[in-house]
């Protein structure tokens, strides 16, 4: 029962400001998929234009097969949380939510039960009465949200749904949209700027950037093997090493750094040359700090105790600022001025073009 | 204190007046344009000219009467004004002596100019064969709810109309006889519940064919038929009433030397003959000659037993009693 | 909103002090002296109550309020159901010529004094051309559109521009992700209408159906001329007040007081309803025009044009007699000719424009600044003080202008305040009589307008001034702008005070309208009306070219 | 020339629901404070009684000693980034972030020149001439922060201003808003349901709940001491485990989990006493993970993989339902239905009275 989505070269212009230009994306029926790019790349555009509220001035859209560039909104069956709320202002938290099922003339006696029961899940039950404007930014999300999930729509589309909630009440909330979205199995877009609850959530992540998607992949291969350095900085932090290849015919590469550090390469194209400049991402929490031994040199310039983990600001001995997540069961915080070395895990570490900035990973995407 | 009062009287420093008049007029047109230049070039007197309803044109007088912003009332008649003399200077122009007999201003503020009898106005087009005469044609059933008629509670020419009515039917020709009131009582079912709350849309309503008769004065319909509309006048068999059309002087305004000029103009020898001999309306001066499109005055009917000073006394009266007749018609 | 400062006197408990005392004089002042007359009987100087008496034991008198009462309530109710769901279809749906349209349906609101209703007599009368055209096409006998549903139509197609600009300006300001948010829940076209829009904008709409209300609870005009035996209780008191053979002020003035009562009791209760009804709302993303294609366009279209087209009708019929040739301006003889224009435009003094748009704008500009304050005061620093001004403000729209003008002469016509006879008097009584416009919408918009806008600004380091001045009165702009250009068409059309007020000096193009059809001159008529309506159609078009704006409901 | 704030026993009412009874707090001059707490709980409520938006109900707020409660708002010096962002629609970005300047009476140069800046600091420079309409959520949103920050009040207040951005975008502005703040040394309430956020700009954070402050401290000691219940679970993830106290007289206290698992506390206040029943709250990323000796018996019943770590929802012998987050360094994940041994670090550790729900460790707070 659960429907596909197809977009297929599909253009947003704003006057003459082309925000998507040609983007495709196939999203399978029932599918949890996530759309992340950094602020104004696009995203709730798109979202508006699945559901028909922005026009489209290329390509199609097509659920379950169907084209529906021209079917107006009201007949596509899709729910929509919109990132600025809009929550109706002269209704109360109730009748806000039970607008949908009015408008799909379910029986008063279920409205009401499946009104109580959204919002006990979304834990306003006891603002049932209030009208919006008494509400709090997060109650007011929360009102958004459940008015969009209450109609079961064959489409839901989530536009930051939980940014204004609290990290208990977000991951409380991701965990309810997840298991209603899996129990009726609803197809869905979410729009999220939370790294950890994207990757938490989705089945599979578009990363999106100046209207172009760059990877569509699952949580773990987004992260850990991303196709661009892109890709790469944006979802969670990764520094970029200037580095070099070293290979000598026939057997597989290995990567030297600066001042000589040298790793061993598994899993690097066979299309690398040898003294081929490249980029090496190394995201913070993949380093060793030791005090001695193989690695890279540094300097701790500062850090910040973050809770789980201390983050340190280092110093690289060519003189480049990368960050370095210590966990805390490692030592005490470590001083600043310490000098420390730097080891990486070759297999977790990826490997780009110097120019392209795509990945030279086997098997990684271009 | 009044503004009367005061110093700033407008006079120029060798005593004389403006050479400004501001008449408050609700004349037609024509007379108005031809009267007025006339006088301004004369004199050389300035004249401004407020044109409002007659209605209007009263109240503002009465409302100003404090600081009267106007020197000439030029509407009305002594039937209507007479009630509120006190609004109004006293001035008797030389030329009265030549005014007609009937038109001599004995009260003292009334300048009588022009009479506009009550006619029937009736559009030709429309009429067909149905006889319209007399006022006792008007309850004729085939005129029923084509019959334009004011307010007489609120129009000085219904009520004038009213009054010739109850004069025409009155027993003995007695306007509070119940026969008068009888008369009233069908006449007021044959107008099948309309009445028209403005005098001017009497005739305009018959002249466009909106209404088979109306009963109004003589000056616009008998300038209809002039300018060639489909309507004739006619001056019910039964008589009718011949109201003189006056000018006064507002109490107590600026420039009442330039408004006594003005009186004695509208009563001249040469306006009265012109008016005569161009427009619609009658000069009331003795021996002037009418248009050949007006009625002779001899062939007017007029009723014997009208008694304008009665009639001024109880007009009140004889309004309340025709809405009560009216309430009454109402289910 | 609160602010921490409120109790204490402000710049604004100034402002509202000074505004009461204007209007404590030129409205209240002169009323008192009105009123008086209800109850003081002009023999013994005792009170009486024997005009109110007179007037609830007679039929005669009291049926004409339950005529008003029913004429106001239905075409109230049918300009409202007009004039909304125009708005929508506007604001929603791309329409060919939408800014002309917007133009004529302003111009329909500047009806002509007499001029517009006579204009329908002309279509739709016993002689009318269109009753006669379907009277013999159908074989009927069509009566002509005398009596009550004649006034109810004509009063509809009267004030059906008052809601649409209203509306279309608080449409402005409605964030269009509410429509898509039930859009997306599965709302129809039409269901959003009823469902999001109207109440949304419902204090608009009710602003505006209390404007009409009272405008058309005060009318006389029109039921003076195809009213017939349907009399209204705005005739009855003109009738009274203005008779030839001697009404009774008394009784007149107890209508008044009738009429007053009444009027204040449906504001009363379109404030409660208003208020209870007001969310703010910060119209990020308005509703825009869409291009929509099939049957839904052609509708659309199809309503737009013919409402538009039978409300500038009167226009059309006027223009077009202008240009008959007659006899004496009253028997038209067939064939066309200047000679209105010759008679009105090249042979008087034309003083009479020029008064016009001089007194219109001095007036206009009083009306829109202290209707922004005032509308601000109400909403924004509600007080006791405020909401008394609040109603005062609304008395003038509700007395009949000749009242009014009445009064005025009866009040400013003695030192120190000799007023009568200035071009001041005629100023103030447009200006406080059409100010209610701009107060009603400017105090629906801001309404909407959610108070965080002003506190962004405020913490700013903006004056309480500065933020209304710079933020909230740019916002508030749709709303006033709606408010002030129906201030403007009727302030230039104003009648019945000037009437009683003007002068040489200050005579305006209605009063010359009006002098020319007192005495069947339409020829003359309706060249001034057509004077009139094309000159404000120049201004409009005038101030759109100088604010920079596209469509007139900005 | 940085003010403190003093809250004195405000009370805030809506009608008859009291929100805030008699809450009181200080911020040090130039201390950038931190209010966290749950969705609805009076954050916003409370700021907007800072800046004089909201009435007070009762109490004093006092800026560098002098109260404040009938300043208007404009005379307070304060700036405020909007939960609801509040941009005005129709001004320009530039005339939106120029505006404060304006009523200071900035010279225009100047003006250009501050607002050329900041525009470039929250990144959104090429955007300078748009109107809001046009703008995106997350630019929307930093419009609001550049015109709150640009005019350098005494005060600053902001709520949630970061909650649409992408996360890597997040901690470039956080660290913007940080380095802005100590430089012109503004004392600064922040509002944010980010708790990383939260630990790592603020000097102090305050834990709301329901209208009331539950502690005042350090992100440190806030993160490692919480005083009660509420705070532990509210700020990170806290598993809640019954246990009971050991003690012999004289000497130090240990705890006992059901099922025997014994440790041995070393900072446990000594009003406890013999068999006391407690709450022993372990942060999840504080288990270690053994597969046999001292410990807590558990069965691995999921895992969620989260890039950096990976999350175990694992179920306690006694049937209590508890997470465990393990680092990228450790093994694989653990398959599903494994039996794991749980064994926790004495030092890190909190113990909570079992009715009253607070702190019984030595030094924390009640
Ligand atoms: N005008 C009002 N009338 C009545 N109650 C209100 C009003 N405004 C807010 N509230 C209630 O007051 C409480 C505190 O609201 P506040 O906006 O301060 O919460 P918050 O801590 O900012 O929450 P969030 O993180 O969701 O924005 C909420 O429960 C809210 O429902
Ligand atoms: N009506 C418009 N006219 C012109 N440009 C627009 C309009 N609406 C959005 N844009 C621009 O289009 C781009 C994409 O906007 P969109 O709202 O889709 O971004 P987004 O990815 O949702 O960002 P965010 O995470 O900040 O919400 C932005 O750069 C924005 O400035
Ligand atoms: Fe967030
Ligand atoms: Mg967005
Ligand atoms: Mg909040």
């Amino acid at each position: 029962m659960s429907v596909s989505i197809d977009i297929e070269e599909v253009v947003k212009k704003y006057g003459n400001d082309t925000i998507i230009n040609g983007l495709s994306l196939h999203v399978k029926p029932g599918e949890f998929f996530t759309l992340l790019g950094p602020s104004g790349c696009g995203k709730t555009t798109l979202l508006r234009m699945i559901i028909g509220f922005n026009s489209i001035e290329g390509g199609k859209i097509k659920v379950d097969g169907r084209v529906v560039n021209d079917i107006p909104t009201n007949n596509r069956n899709m729910g929509m949380v919109f990132q600025n709320y809009a929550i109706f202002p002269h209704m109360s938290v109730k009748e806000n939510v039970a607008f949908g099922l009015r408008m799909r003339k379910v029986p008063e006696n279920d409205i009401d039960k499946q009104v109580d029961e959204i919002l006990k899940i979304v834990k306003i039950d006891h603002l049932k009465d209030r009208m919006p404007i008494k509400l709090s930014g997060g109650q007011q999300q929360r009102v958004a949200l459940a008015r969009a999930i209450v109609i079961h729509p064959e489409v839901l589309l989530m536009d930051e749904p939980l940014s204004n909630l609290d990290a208990k009440l977000r991951v409380e909330m991701r965990n309810a949209i997840k298991s209603i979205q899996r129990q009726i199995n609803i197809t869905t877009v979410y729009v999220t700027h939370d790294q950890e609850e994207a990757l938490a959530i989705s089945d599979r992540i578009a990363i999106m950037h100046n209207g172009v998607i760059q990877q569509i992949d699952s949580p773990k291969n987004i992260y850990q093997r991303p196709v661009n350095t892109f890709v790469s900085t944006f979802i969670g932090l990764s520094n970029l090493i200037d580095a070099e290849i070293s290979k000598n015919q026939g057997c597989n590469a290995s990567i030297v750094f600066d001042h000589g550090y040298c790793v061993f390469m598994e899993n690097i194209k066979d299309t690398v040359k040898n003294g081929q400049k490249i980029l090496v991402s190394v995201r913070p929490e993949e380093f060793h700090i030791r005090s001695a031994g193989e690695g890279l040199k540094a300097t701790i310039k500062s850090s910040v105790f973050l809770g789980l983990t201390t983050h340190y600001f280092v110093q690289l001995e060519n003189g480049q600022d990368i960050q370095v997540i210590q966990d805390r069961d490692e030592q005490d915080i470590i001083p600043d001025g310490t000098t420390i070395i730097l080891a990486v895990n070759p297999q977790k570490i990826n490997v780009f073009h110097y120019e392209n900035k795509t990945t030279l990973i086997r098997g990684g995407k271009e | 204190g009044c503004g009367s009062g005061t110093s700033e009287k407008p006079k120029t420093a060798a005593g004389q007046e403006e050479k400004v008049l501001t008449v408050y007029t609700a004349r037609s047109e024509s007379l108005n344009n031809l009267v007025i230049p006339k006088f301004e070039k004369e004199t050389g007197i300035k004249v401004e000219m407020i044109v409002a309803g007659t209605g209007a044109l009263q109240k503002r007088v009465a409302s100003e009467k404090n600081n009267p912003l106007g020197d000439i009332l030029w509407a009305a008649d002594q039937t209507m004004l007479n009630s509120s003399k006190e609004l109004f200077m006293q001035y008797v122009s030389p030329e009265d002596a030549n005014m007609g007999d009937a038109f001599k201003n004995k009260s003292g503020y009334f300048s009588a100019a022009f009479a506009d009898p009550t006619v029937i106005i009736v559009n030709t087009n429309l009429t067909g064969d149905i006889k319209v005469d007399s006022f006792a044609d008007l309850i004729n059933p085939a005129l029923k709810g084509k019959i334009a008629f004011g307010d007489p509670a609120s129009s000085s020419s219904s009520f004038q109309s009213l009054m010739a009515m109850l004069y025409a039917n009155g027993k003995d020709g007695d306007p509070m006889s119940d026969e008068a009131w009888a008369f009233v009582d069908k006449f007021i079912a044959n107008l099948n519940g309309k009445m028209l709350n403005s005098s001017g849309a009497v005739h305009k309503g018959v002249a466009d064919g909106e209404y088979t008769v109306g009963l109004t004065w003589e000056d616009p319909a008998a300038n209809y038929v002039k300018n060639g509309a489909p309507v004739k006048v006619v001056f019910p068999s039964e008589g009718a009433i011949f109201p003189g059309e006056s000018v006064q002087i507002i109490k107590g305004c600026k420039h009442p030397e330039n408004a006594k000029k003005f009186v004695d103009f509208m009563l001249s020898q040469k306006i009265q003959e012109q008016v005569g001999k161009e427009l619609t309306v009658r000069p009331l001066r003795k021996d002037i000659k009418l248009a050949d499109y007006m009625t002779p005055t001899a062939s007017i009917k007029l009723f014997k037993n009208y008694d304008e000073a009665w009639v001024s006394d109880n007009k009140n009266t004889i309004t309340a009693k025709f809405n009560e007749r009216l309430e009454k018609s109402m289910k | 909103m609160n602010y921490a400062g409120e109790k204490r006197f402000t710049i604004w408990s100034s402002f509202s002090l000074v505004i009461l005392a204007i209007f404590a004089l030129f409205i209240i002042y002169p009323l008192i002296l009105v009123l008086c007359k209800s109850v003081i009987d002009p023999q013994s100087g005792n009170f009486t109550m024997s005009y109110l008496t007179k007037f609830f034991t007679r039929k005669f008198y009291w049926s004409t309020l339950i005529n008003s009462l029913q004429v106001t309530a239905c075409a109230t109710l049918l300009a409202a159901a007009i004039g909304l769901p125009m708005a929508y279809v506007m604001r929603s749906v791309k329409i060919r010529g939408s800014g002309f349209l917007d133009i004529l349906i302003v111009i329909s609101y500047l009806s002509p004094p007499f001029i517009g209703a006579y204009a329908w007599i002309q279509l739709l009368g016993r002689n009318g051309v269109v009753t006669n055209w379907v009277n013999t096409i159908f074989g009927i006998q069509f009566d002509g559109i005398y009596g009550f549903a004649g006034i109810v139509l004509v009063f509809t197609l009267q004030s059906f521009p008052l809601v649409y600009m209203y509306v279309s300006g608080a449409l402005k300001n409605l964030d269009n992700s509410l429509n898509e948010a039930a859009e997306s829940l599965g709302c129809t076209g039409f269901e959003r209408i009823t469902k999001i829009i109207v109440p949304l904008v419902m204090p608009t709409l009710l602003a505006s159906s209390l404007l009409i209300f009272m405008r058309v609870f005060a009318d006389f005009g029109t039921p003076m001329l195809i009213g017939e035996g349907f009399k209204t209780i705005p005739v009855l008191i003109y009738t009274q007040f203005m008779s030839e053979v001697g009404g009774d002020d008394g009784f007149a003035a107890a209508l008044c007081v009738i009429v007053i009562m009444m009027t204040i009791l449906i504001f009363l209760a379109q404030r409660f309803l208003a208020n209870r009804n007001t969310y703010s709302m910060t119209a990020l993303k308005p509703m825009t025009a869409q291009k929509i294609t099939g049957v839904k366009n052609m509708l659309s279209h199809a309503f737009i044009y013919l409402v538009v087209g039978l409300a500038v009708l009167p226009q059309v019929v006027v223009i077009y007699t202008s240009f008959l040739k007659s006899n004496g301006g009253q028997v038209f003889t067939g064939g066309f000719a200047l000679q209105s224009y010759q008679a009105t435009l090249f042979s008087k003094d034309n003083d009479v424009i020029w008064n016009t748009y001089m007194l219109g704008l001095v007036s206009i500009t009083i009306i829109v600044v202290l209707g922004i304050l005032i509308s601000y005061l109400t909403v924004r620093k509600q007080s006791p003080l405020n909401s008394a001004l609040d109603m005062i403000t609304m008395f003038p729209y509700i007395i009949p202008g000749s009242v009014l003008g009445i009064s005025f002469l009866f009040a400013f016509n003695n030192p120190p305040l000799l007023l009568s006879g200035t071009a001041l008097i005629m100023i103030i009584s447009f200006a406080i009589r059409r100010m209610p416009y701009t107060i009603r919408s400017s105090t629906a918009i801001i309404g909407q307008i959610s108070p965080s806008m002003e506190e962004a600004a405020i913490s700013l380091g903006a004056t309480e001034m500065k933020s209304y001045t710079k933020v909230t009165v740019p916002m508030m702009m749709p709303g006033v702008l709606a408010g002030a250009i129906m201030s403007w068409v009727t302030v230039i059309s104003e009648l019945s005070s000037s009437i009683i007020l003007y002068t040489n000096s200050t005579q305006t193009l209605t009063v010359s309208i009006y002098t020319e059809v007192i005495r069947g001159n339409y020829g003359n008529a309706s060249a001034y009306s057509t004077i009139l309506t094309i000159t404000s159609i120049v201004s409009l078009l005038l101030f759109f070219k100088l604010t920079g704006k596209r469509d007139i409901s900005i």
